[in-house]
């Protein structure tokens, strides 16, 4: 923990001081990150394709990779639609029953990773050979990535209760950091799938559909879907008819959440002074009040005495006229009423000074 | 826990359902713990996300909301009349959260692993990271808020006092944290448009989250203090027994209020991507559901309720709402999630995963009734009487 | 500090940044509240 | 305590528990109900009988759904009752108004009326005297996105189908032939003018001549329905009869029916069209090509193939610079334009499509038109005649083209078999598998049978090793061509994507030919079909 926390203040140190040196990354709103010029991809002609798994045993032995049931040279596998899972990086699959047509399906290793824009540890990383990498040690097995991802790649070991890991195609990055072909491509009989950069593949695919305009659908799926992917594909039949979804977009996955997190924030910066201002303004409404209060009481009371004194004085000159006797009776009755009145006075004074206190209490 | 409470009363009929679904919690526990979530859940490479994440998570956080909702009522909008209601809702919030929290232990894959996010490796790209650094943040908060009545029943007076200087402070921090992870667990959602039904997502999800949030906490606040009422009433004083129809009649009122708002955002966001010829299909059929009968008919019956001051219905209607956040979570996570996908690969939840998540929930009423029948929660502590 | 080439790249780089800025802000806008009502509350 | 004891067991339940668990089963109900796929529409079984009523389009969007109206069905109800067409459609100058109870339309009401008053009262009429009626009620008729499909298809007067009406009509072109007099307002008849109806019955109605439409159902239908009246062997009257594939697969065909005669040439040389602007200097002009038209005839079904407008020469619209008569396509783009049908070179390209040519063709790149100078020559021939522009018209220009047309010799013979290996073996890729012995001679052979008749081919193939570059592409036309490997590494290094390497040149050539040329071989997709798995 000692050595995270050391880490977690080098990362705030190197922030704030980047921040206060400027970036590089200088990007205004409309500025648009094209990714790694010299990325890596791989090229799936699926018009190549004849089906033969070679592909799958390649990535099973490459990655070491439990053996399957079913023997790689099994076809009849093909029969039932698969995805990617824990033990198995890639699959193939197979569609309409004449004249099959194979899809290789795997990772995609996007540009702008929806797996890596969604993982709270980053554990995901595109790396500028393009491939999109897992880094076990920091998993945590929250599974958001397998949410994010458009193409349901990713794969978890939900067998394995103590350290499950998220399992998907590396693009057999190990191997070509050593200059080798992924296991996948090198296995390929038909160069269905062909590894290079990233934009001479590009450019490869687009001369193939010029050559055979009659052999290709004129779209290369991952130069754009969601924000373009690392993995490329032609194909003869629509894309939608060989289990590629079409409705996918063109938005790179950090940009769906771009605008919840830039609220963020807005909220942390404003809430306070939204909420300590209402409660600012409630709290001025509470004395007013209160002091409203306080001076009607001593309206009420001074209203009182006076009347009490005007008795007084009118009782006196009654009794300039009369007899003492009334005299002393009257003055004294005078005294009394004012007295009462007086006393009735302070006790609603002092209620209302007890009520005040209340509630305000908590609030300092 | 309650059992060494009260020995005559050891054996309830509660305690003993109560008991026996403890020790099938445990059981699970274990099973979940030693042969994975293979064996105890019907997750899968396509449904990574279950009820654990559905109910305990997404369901759980909302309810909990009546947290900050009455805390701001009372501090910050100065509603005085309330203040009986806010400790009841701040512990409801308090083990509402603490439970989301142990929940997540049983549904993530290392869950030692949890502050990694925090203290090894930041992905501050991730709203999962916001919603888990509020979360965490936000129950340190109410266990701070909580902390008075515990510090009241041990008699620790000027800890007590000192905690209570801080309730502004706390109550701001506690509506801002609850603003941002209430609407993230909705943003979570938004990075996947391929594959949650259109009628359901929407760029607006943060704010629905929210919306309904609040939505939950007013509502909850009534259901609890009604269940409180009936179950806990020989410890609640005059001030709750009154404070309770006032509250209800005003909760009520705002809920109802919310919800008409709600339900105008929610049609807004149906225009805005233009998806009403959705509203003719099954799924549609089921969206109506969930906006007429879920969020039009309380919101309605809210207000008949406050209108001729009838707690019957503003607490019946209050159960339904709360019922009304169940299924829109649900939707949301399960439901309308992987619609594209064919039936046989869709997910419905494993009896051991609905078992962890009553057991879990029961816990929480054994907590919570622990708690109510020993800590000032449902009266005021004779030394703190306020004036 | 070298080249940002992706969006992900630069949100994280930009978050983390904010996400500090916020922990101060909290505790900076509690600070300037109290100095500021520091005269009329108790 | 007490409290939670006694009253938990009889309230908890309608409060908490009950309202999750009800939640719970809304829940399982519907969400099964959600997961469950919608019923596929059922679709009426497709008839081409199909109309739409919809005639209220012209007065403004419709306030109901178009009706639905299956013709014959009424024309069948119609001759039960022993009624006529003359039932529904009025009479105007012996012609029938395809409009149901009218001549035209006049107003948006009394067109509703029309459909309302006939067809409800009908249908009502045969109600109450309890027969077959039809709907009575709006929404019966009026249904709203009724899931119907027609199979109506459109027939084309193709040259058995035109010859067997030359011969019904003794040769009487002007039966159906004619040309419009704007003055008199008067159809007349030339000989030896004749074309298609299209030329000028277009798709839509214009000054003075009907849409094709209104024009082939007003005449066919009535000279078919006349013909039936005197009970000769008539044409359909009925819309299936013409326009539901599975009648027109039924009618007769003439295996191949004599030349139409309109006068055509038989062998011509493709005029240079002269007309608009200045022909380019004699010396930089291409040869002029001869063309055996007489053997198009036989390889198009329609003159509409090629005379796509009229029966003119193409060279009338499509000048050398162009011409706004001929939408300013020049000549060489009318005769090499690769993708349009009506090109020479168009159409050539699609006949590589055959199972026999797209073994080696679907592999060669599209984008050019020609694909080698030799190609060029095979039209324009280059052998020395005297003066090779002759004067278009000029009876010398005929000869001419029959004299080219005669010099042009297929190539018929390929390499001589003992000259073709009889089998390859490829060493260079065992690894998993045993070497594979490749049938090498055997392959050449089915190429070559495929082509045997194809003259299209026996003329372009211009050489008898040109059936070898369908594999040894990019090599010199040789009986000895390089090894596969001198130009496909062992595998494909990123240095060069567009080359496949070895093994898989291989397999694509291989397995591209079996596809497109439809070989029944290889049984099975395994590996092991074809490699022998290594011990």
């Amino acid at each position: 923990m000692s050595i995270s926390r050391r880490k977690f203040l080098g990362w705030m140190g190197a922030a704030s001081l980047t921040s206060a040196v400027g970036t590089s990354a200088r990007a205004a709103s409309n500025h648009e990150f094209k990714g790694y010029e010299d990325s890596m991809a791989v090229l799936h002609d699926i018009t190549r394709c004849i089906g033969c798994r070679k592909c799958e045993g390649a990535c099973n032995t490459v990655n070491d990779l439990p053996k399957p049931e079913k023997p790689f040279d099994d076809l009849t596998v093909l029969e039932e639609k698969r995805r990617t899972t824990a033990k198995a990086y890639t699959v193939v699959n197979q569609f309409g029953g004449q004249a099959p047509t194979f899809v290789k399906k795997q990772c995609n290793h996007c540009q702008e990773p929806a797996c890596a824009s969604a993982c709270f540890v980053k554990a995901f990383t595109k790396t500028p050979e393009g491939a999109v990498v897992y880094n076990e040690k920091v998993c945590v097995g929250c599974r958001y990535c397998m949410i994010a991802c458009p193409f349901e790649i990713p794969a978890y070991e939900y067998d394995e209760p103590f350290t499950p890991r998220i399992m998907k195609c590396t693009m057999c990055y190990p191997r070509i950091t050593k200059g080798l072909l992924p296991g996948c491509v090198e296995a390929c009989p038909t160069e269905a799938l062909v590894f290079g950069k990233r934009q001479a593949l590009l450019k490869v695919a687009r001369q193939r559909i010029a050559d055979y305009p009659d052999r290709y659908v004129d779209h290369i799926y991952g130069e754009k879907e969601m924000g373009g992917t690392n993995w490329l594909y032609l194909t003869s039949k629509p894309y939608g008819e060989v289990g590629m979804r079409e409705d996918l977009g063109n938005t790179p996955a950090p940009k769906l959440t771009k605008g919840a997190l830039g609220a963020v924030p807005m909220v942390v910066g404003l809430w306070p002074v939204l909420l300590t201002g209402i409660y600012a303004i409630n709290k001025r409404k509470e004395k007013i009040a209160a002091e409203e209060q306080h001076a009607a009481v001593d309206e009420a009371v001074a209203q009182t005495n006076a009347e009490a004194e005007a008795k007084l004085a009118a009782a006196m000159e009654k009794a300039a006229q009369n007899q003492e006797a009334a005299v002393a009776r009257e003055v004294k009755k005078a005294l009394e009423e004012a007295a009462k009145a007086a006393a009735e006075a302070e006790a609603a004074k002092d209620e209302k000074g007890s009520d005040a206190p209340d509630g305000t209490s908590e609030d300092a | 826990m309650s059992q060494q409470a009260n020995r005559s009363t050891l054996f309830t009929p509660f305690n003993v359902i109560a008991g026996l679904i403890v020790i099938m919690g445990l059981i699970l526990t274990v099973i979940r713990f030693t042969k994975g979530l293979d064996a105890t859940t019907n997750l899968s490479d396509y449904n990574p996300w279950g009820l654990w994440i559905g109910f305990d998570l997404l369901v759980g956080v909302a309810l909990a909301a009546g947290g900050y909702v009455t805390s701001a009522a009372v501090y910050i909008f100065g509603m005085k009349r309330y203040h009986s209601a806010v400790r009841p809702a701040i512990l409801t919030a308090f083990l509402g959260y603490a439970l989301v929290v142990f929940a997540l232990n049983y549904d993530v894959g290392r869950p030692w692993r949890l502050p990694y996010p925090f203290f090894v490796s930041q992905g501050t790209t991730s709203l999962l990271f916001e919603v888990g650094a509020c979360v965490a943040l936000y129950l340190s908060v109410l266990f701070i808020e909580f902390s008075p009545a515990a510090m009241e029943w041990l008699g620790l007076k000027k800890a007590r006092n000192l905690v209570v200087k801080l309730t502004m402070v706390l109550t701001i921090l506690g509506v801002i944290l609850s603003t941002l992870h209430q609407s993230s667990l909705g943003a979570l959602f938004l990075i996947a448009p391929s594959k949650l039904h259109p009628l359901w997502y929407s760029s607006y999800l943060p704010i629905f989250f929210f919306v309904t949030s609040t939505i939950a906490g007013l509502s909850m606040v009534i259901f609890e203090s009604t269940l409180s009422h009936h179950f806990l009433h020989d410890k609640m004083d005059e001030a709750h027994l009154a404070g309770n129809k006032g509250l209800a009649l005003g909760f009520g009122k705002a809920a109802a209020w919310v919800l008409a708002g709600y339900f105008v955002i929610k049609t807004i966001g149906v225009a805005a991507d233009n998806n009403w010829h959705y509203l003719g299909t099954g799924y549609g059929a089921w969206f109506l559901v969930e906006m007429l009968g879920f969020v039009a008919l309380p919101a309605f019956m809210y207000a008949v309720g406050v209108r001729d001051r009838n707690i019957k219905i503003i607490r019946w209607t209050a159960a339904w709402t709360v019922l009304g956040i169940v299924v829109n979570r649900f939707n949301i996570s399960m439901v309308a999630f992987n619609y594209h996908l064919p039936s046989s690969e869709r997910y419905f939840p494993h009896w051991m995963e609905i078992g962890i998540s009553v057991f879990i929930v029961t816990v929480g009423i054994l907590v919570f009734r622990f708690i109510c029948t020993r800590m000032p929660i449902l009266y005021e502590h004779p030394d703190y009487e306020s004036h | 500090m070298e080249t940002i080439h992706t969006l992900q790249e630069f949100m994280l780089h930009t978050k983390n940044i904010i996400y500090i800025l916020m922990i101060l802000a909290l505790v900076g806008m509690t600070a300037f509240w109290k100095f500021l009502s520091g005269g009329d509350e108790d | 305590m007490q409290g939670i004891g006694k009253m938990g067991i009889k309230k908890i339940y309608p409060f908490g528990m009950g309202i999750l668990l009800c939640g719970v089963f809304v829940l399982a109900a519907v969400w099964t109900a959600a997961a469950a796929v919608p019923p596929a529409e059922a679709l009426a079984l497709g008839r081409a009988d199909l109309i739409v009523i919809d005639g209220l389009k012209s007065f403004g969007p419709l306030e109901r759904p178009p009706v639905p109206f299956y013709h014959d069905k009424h024309t069948d109800a119609m001759v039960k009752q022993n009624k006529d067409c003359s039932a529904c459609h009025e009479t105007v100058k012996d012609k029938l108004s395809r409009k149901f109870k009218r001549v035209q339309d006049n107003s948006k009401t009394a067109v509703m009326d029309v459909y309302h008053d006939q067809c409800i009262g009908c249908h009502k009429e045969r109600k109450s005297a309890n027969k077959a009626g039809g709907p009575v009620t709006c929404g019966e008729c009026h249904i709203k996105d009724a899931m119907l499909r027609s199979t109506w298809q459109a027939i084309t007067l193709d040259k058995s189908l035109h010859y067997r009406h030359v011969k019904a009509n003794e040769k009487k072109c002007e039966t159906c032939h004619h040309e419009f007099n704007p003055q008199t307002k008067a159809l007349y008849y030339t000989k030896g003018d004749e074309g298609a109806c299209l030329y000028c019955h277009k798709k839509k109605t214009e000054e003075n001549r009907i849409s094709n439409r209104l024009a082939s159902h007003q005449a066919c239908i009535a000279c078919h329905r006349q013909l039936a009246a005197k009970d000769k062997d008539a044409g359909p009257a009925q819309c299936s009869g013409c326009h539901d594939p599975r009648q027109q697969a039924l009618l007769e065909k003439i295996a191949d029916p004599p030349r139409m005669e309109r006068n055509q040439p038989d062998a011509v040389l493709v005029k240079t069209g002269l007309k608009g602007g200045n022909p380019e200097p004699v010396t930089n002009r291409m040869r002029p090509v001869p063309f055996d038209h007489r053997a198009h005839e036989g390889y198009n079904n329609s003159c509409r193939q090629c005379h796509h407008a009229d029966l003119k020469s193409c060279a009338t619209c499509h000048t050398v610079q162009g011409d706004e008569e001929g939408r300013q396509v020049k000549l060489a783009q009318a005769m090499h334009q690769n993708d349009a049908r009506n090109s020479c070179v168009g159409c050539h390209k699609q006949q590589q499509a055959e199972p026999a040519c797209a073994g080696c063709h679907s592999s060669i790149v599209k984008g050019r038109s020609l694909t080698s100078e030799a190609a060029c020559k095979t039209c324009h021939m280059n052998i020395p005649v005297e003066n090779p522009y002759p004067d278009e018209s000029s009876a010398e220009s005929k000869s001419m083209a029959a004299d080219l047309l005669a010099a042009r010799k297929p190539v018929v013979e390929t390499v001589p078999v003992d000259q073709i290996p009889e089998t390859v073996t490829i060493q260079s890729l065992t690894h998993d598998y045993e070497a594979v012995a490749l049938p090498h001679r055997k392959i050449v052979l089915k190429l070559a049978a495929g082509v045997k008749d194809n003259r299209l081919a026996a003329y372009f193939h211009d050489a008898p090793t040109t059936l070898c570059q369908g594999c040894h592409h990019n090599s010199p036309a040789t009986v000895k061509p390089p090894q596969c490997g001198s130009c496909h590494g062992r595998s494909s290094e990123a240095l060069n994507l567009t080359r496949p390497g070895l093994m898989a040149a291989y397999h694509q050539q291989c397995i591209q030919c079996h596809d497109k040329m439809g070989l029944e071989k290889p049984v099975s997709r395994e590996c092991t079909t074809c490699h022998a798995k290594r011990k």
